[in-house]
């Protein structure tokens, strides 16, 4: 196979991206298919318990927030959670993410392990990022999952730079990246868009389209909002999808997917979406209607995707109840383990300011 | 003198009207400050008082409305542009310093750029690395602004009004550490000087120079030092640029001995200019070495002791000046 | 009028537009007609002549470059002239002009006088910034041109301020920036089009696309090389004109200044021009075919333009003699007034830090 | 040891010919590197030899490239990111503070960024307020940056080769000042050392410390002085961030003296900073007030007269140092 030949980095020529893109989409799917979920409906029900995980951590951690045991700067993703988990269902282990700051269901999504997610928020040395960073910075690079990224926007340009890497060191995978339509309006944004389409790297862009930039509303951010016509700007493919269903983000993502792996180009996905919550748990909601949350809440990406399940006959309401079980489990035992976890001792201030500093 | 008591937070607000109500060519214009009500509720109601023209959301996009800033600052209006906090500030480094600072010199002093940047700054809610600097002292090394540092309520209230009339570009600090602190200011408390530092305690002793977070730590540790013996003159130097070293000169001419209190990272500080002009102008007055407290050279971690760790508390300042005084 | 009523600032409410713009429209072009030169080709002799002063005085400016009185970068503006008299030919004298370090043409366009800019290239203290900016920092208050922007792209945001100040003070200008395709990369340029937009301000946004940005060719700076398309991402009205064509210039100009007052909003013109001359006096040229330029200077604009004339009779060889005399003469005047300037002294050097600093 | 003649412009291209010869990771990215050959001539010739993927010509978009670096570089590659001036680097603040400076710490040590920055530096071609800046020590003051200064044709070759090495992100100072100007160096001058400053002269009299443009002028002032019997001790700093102070308290507790000379803005300049060290440290081993020579505090204005005066030169030095020794 041609991409086997090239064993270093950057020996081959830009030219033998034609052929070889075709072969790198099929590897892929392959290795795809080997590890999703293989009985019937098996894959669709981790799909789905996926999304509930993320619904209830996120439940417990505003339970959590309350009792102070996480503080700083708490923003829940519920409500969008077919977005992350469908995004993420099409991507390999090895595709990196990066995220912002409403990142717990990317990661759980990208399966973090959900105690180090809790004890990250509490602050304690057993979390992801060595409770250095909070509810805003996890990381895991053993996951490939690069943040926990709190300036908006800033790492959109990261993210072209880590499928640059890739594209050089010719690993077959795709950097996706996920951000909110407030940062789309960032200078940061235009940057990396025209980056990766001029250097034709595999990024896949997801804007969560949630109407709302803190408080402030799509159309006091963007001139046009009709967001994915953002990427013609750039030759960037691009597609807007409902983000309140998880099998058109799903399908939406797959496609992105495999357009970015033949094509080796970027693909600008548009999911159009709501957070039920408030921005932070600083937020006081003045800028919105009871009755529009309301609305939205009657999309809820979960209970459509249930009775989805259920109407396939692919789930029954006793596997949802052990689901519920399962997740109540994970989350306790994610408690559990945020709770017995320790403090880093202040000698270490100063620690990972300089690699190789004092342990 | 009537006082009231008030959050820092209010202060900040009652300026801002204030300044709205003074001037119609005031505006102010930032991320969240209309609708929302201001990303620390600053700004709350304001919106709903002045309308939409006077309180203007806009995107995220730090160095464009930074830069409409400056531009219709040229134009004859009087912005107030509040960058959320001053960790966002970098996005619109450039118009700050290649523009607002420099339009006048670079015009050969046609251009006058009369436009505040108010923007929160520092420690305080456990945000962690990307939401908690102090970097005062980036701005305080720009020829052409003037750089404010509301360490105090009364500054918090007033300083906006006078820094309204500077014809050059003024970032004020204001500090999310503050915002639900009561402090009791006068009732008919408004605009302030933004000239000169300020002794805010009278001491013998030592000479203490702080400005910001570090003004009441300061008067906290002062009192306590009071209390054991030790005669502590606090010096707030509000105005990080120019700076007014007379203020500070004439009371460690006096006292003999200096300590420098900041949140900022000690390398490069405010407190490394201060002490150079210690020692370019009163050296031989000096009794012993100069010392500081700055922040510890690391980005602000999440959890609360280290975030605590990370900068200097009133605790730390009793101990070195008693350390100073050969206590 | 409806206007003449609202006299403080920000009296009145954003309803008024609608029924207000025609009117100021009507009104502008009035007054344009009366600054116009009145008699049969005498505007358009002024044009001519406008562009030769420009190509002469770029001229000179090398020369004198090459004779150590000019040093720094200086960026000539050769080939490009029917942009700056072409759009700015559909200006009053009140619109405000911004441009980047290749100004001069716009300078002079704007009527900056000659001397003054000699002088200021010269670093002499009779320059129109006092001898303190050079060629890439024009400064004119007095005549509305706002400079002379050396950082790419850092005043389109200043650009979109003066016009949001210009609307909020009920003033019937508009603001005309100046810049290049390759300013159109940087982040500064999508947040100040989304600004303009979504803030419905009256501003000209010029692009200059002379297909290079130094020696980075359009291909390798946007993705997407029609830039005229990018107005969509911000729904701004856009449209691509000839640039080496003053005729065409000036009536997609006309109809630009027509549309924002019409409608007070932005409007994206993009002139597609040439630089014949190197980027600055530092370019060694390895990045363009001579042949190129050879191709590229059969389009001049001022041959075609004055051929245009002669074809119409509005012009003689004779008045072209005469105009080039008269040319001659006020750039030698220009050359002497710097020769003849005087340096500023070494005392002043921190004047103009601050306002009202010693003088 | 064989010398060869070489101007400070291809001691630089050799250092990033031998660097992209050295390791195929390693990458030159930045605005006009390629088929301009750089906007100062430094990497012409490059493209032609190691092709587009190995130099790549990026757009205009200071902020975007710089963190494509910082990605690229996350993820393995080692990129040599080019950002033309530092002037323009006030664009791509962001990244380099919040991002490349701050991930290491923020993941909890996983994410290191072994990126390195080169930027053109500091006046030298009359070209006014906007390209012209010495902007050190912004970079300075940050923690998870190592910064890097080279004032010499020796560091201009060599410094990058190490910097490559540094498993955490450099910003390498390149001064537009000295491209011209040729000095001899070892003909097989490779990789310099970047943790310590150096000591550029001995003498016995009075400290000299400085960094970049200032170390060709401090020794040519040293030259003088020492011909009217005053040994000048000049110590290079080289590295701004983490600074080396032994050298240099070594040195003043020798002579006991010291000046600072930078081009750099004196309030909040790297002075400022060498001064709080001293006097922290060695404070009694000093029998005078230490002084600078910094920048003038004023965008760099146009006219060659100007632009010399806004920077000390080396009579200036002389003459201060003069004065310093009672003189
Ligand atoms: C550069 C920058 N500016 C401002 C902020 C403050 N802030 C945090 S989140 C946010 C809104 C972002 O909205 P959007 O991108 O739509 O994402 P969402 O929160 O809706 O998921 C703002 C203004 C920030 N973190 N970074
Ligand atoms: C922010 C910034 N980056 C880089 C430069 C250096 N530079 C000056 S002009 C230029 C090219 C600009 O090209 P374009 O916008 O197309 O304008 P043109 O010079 O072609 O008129 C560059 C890279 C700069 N001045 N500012
Ligand atoms: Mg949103
Ligand atoms: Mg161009």
């Amino acid at each position: 196979m041609v991409f086997l030949r090239a064993e270093g980095f950057l020996g081959a020529s830009l030219e033998w991206d034609k052929e070889w893109l075709p072969q790198i989409y099929k590897i892929h799917m392959e290795k795809r298919a080997k590890e999703k979920k293989v009985s019937p409906g098996e894959q669709e029900r981790h799909l789905l318990y996926q999304m509930m995980l993320i619904r209830r951590f996120e439940e417990k951690s505003a339970e959590q927030y309350t009792k102070e045991k996480i503080r700083g700067f708490l923003h829940l993703y519920i409500g969008e959670e077919a977005v992350a988990v469908g995004v993420t269902q099409a991507l390999s282990d090895e595709d990196y993410v990066l995220s912002t700051y409403r990142e717990h269901g990317h990661a759980l999504a990208k399966n973090m392990d959900s105690g180090a997610i809790m004890a990250e928020m509490y602050g304690k040395l057993e979390g992801c990022s060595k409770g250095r960073g909070g509810s805003m910075h996890l990381f895991d690079a053993n996951i490939n999952f690069y943040g926990g990224n709190a300036i908006v926007a800033g790492h959109l340009p990261m993210d072209v730079g880590m499928a640059l890497a890739s594209k050089k060191q010719q690993k077959n995978i795709i950097t996706c990246c996920f951000f909110g339509e407030g940062a789309a309006a960032e200078g940061e944004f235009h940057e990396a868009m025209n980056l990766a389409a001029l250097w034709q790297v595999p990024v896949l862009f997801v804007c969560e389209n949630n109407l709302y930039a803190m408080g402030t509303a799509l159309k006091y951010t963007h001139a046009m909002q009709d967001l994915e016509k953002k990427g013609g700007a750039y030759e960037i493919e691009a597609y807007a999808v409902d983000g309140m269903d998880l099998i058109a983000v799903s399908k939406a993502a797959n496609d992105a997917v495999k357009y970015i792996k033949t094509n080796n180009r970027p693909y600008f996905l548009v999911c159009n979406t709501y957070r039920f919550r408030p921005h932070s748990m600083f937020d006081a909601e003045l800028y919105r209607d009871k009755k529009e949350v309301e609305e939205w809440k009657k999309k809820d990406p979960i209970p459509k995707y249930q009775q989805h399940l259920i109407n396939k006959k692919l789930l029954s309401k006793k596997q949802i109840d052990e689901m519920e079980k399962q997740i109540e489990a994970e989350i306790k035992k994610a408690v559990i383990f945020a709770d017995e976890g320790s403090w880093e001792p202040i000698e270490d201030l100063t620690k990972f300011v300089y690699s190789g500093q004092k342990a | 003198m009537e006082m009231v008591k008030m959050t820092y937070r209010e202060a900040l607000k009652q300026g801002i009207r204030e300044a709205l109500l003074n001037d119609e060519r005031v505006f102010l214009m930032g991320e969240d400050v209309g609708h929302y009500g201001g990303a620390f509720a600053v700004s709350k109601g304001l919106l709903q008082e002045f309308g939409a023209e006077r309180i203007m959301d806009v995107p995220l996009s730090e160095s464009g409305f930074v830069g409409a800033g400056i531009g219709a600052a040229m134009a004859g209006m009087k912005p107030i542009v509040e960058v959320m906090t001053v960790n966002f500030s970098l996005l619109a480094m450039d118009q700050i310093i290649n523009n607002a600072a420099t339009l006048l010199h670079m015009s050969g002093g046609q251009l006058n750029v009369p436009l505040v940047i108010r923007m929160g700054c520092g420690i305080g809610r456990q945000l962690a690395a990307q939401h908690s600097h102090s970097w005062e002292p980036y701005f305080a090394h720009v020829p052409g602004l003037v750089v404010l540092s509301a360490g105090t309520h009364e500054d918090a209230r007033g300083m906006l009004l006078t820094a309204l009339k500077s014809p050059d570009p003024v970032i004020l600090f204001e500090y999310t550490f503050m915002l639900n602190m009561e402090k009791e200011i006068a009732s008919d408390a408004g605009a302030m000087d933004i000239t000169k530092a300020k002794v805010r305690r009278d001491g013998k002793d030592i000479t203490l120079i702080t400005y910001g977070n570090g003004v009441y730590k300061s008067l906290e540790a002062a009192e306590e030092l009071s209390s054991q013996g030790i005669e502590v003159e606090v010096i707030d130097l509000r105005i990080l640029r120019p700076m007014d070293e007379e203020t500070f000169l004439a009371s460690v001419a006096k006292t003999h001995r200096a300590l420098v209190v900041e949140d900022a990272w000690r390398s490069g500080g405010m407190a490394a200019e201060v002490f150079s002009r210690i020692i370019e102008k009163v050296f031989f007055e000096l009794d012993a070495p100069l010392q500081r407290l700055c922040g510890v050279e690391v980005p602000i971690p999440y959890p609360r002791h280290l975030e605590e760790a990370s900068v200097p508390q009133s605790q730390d300042i009793v101990s070195t000046i008693r350390k100073m005084m050969g206590l």
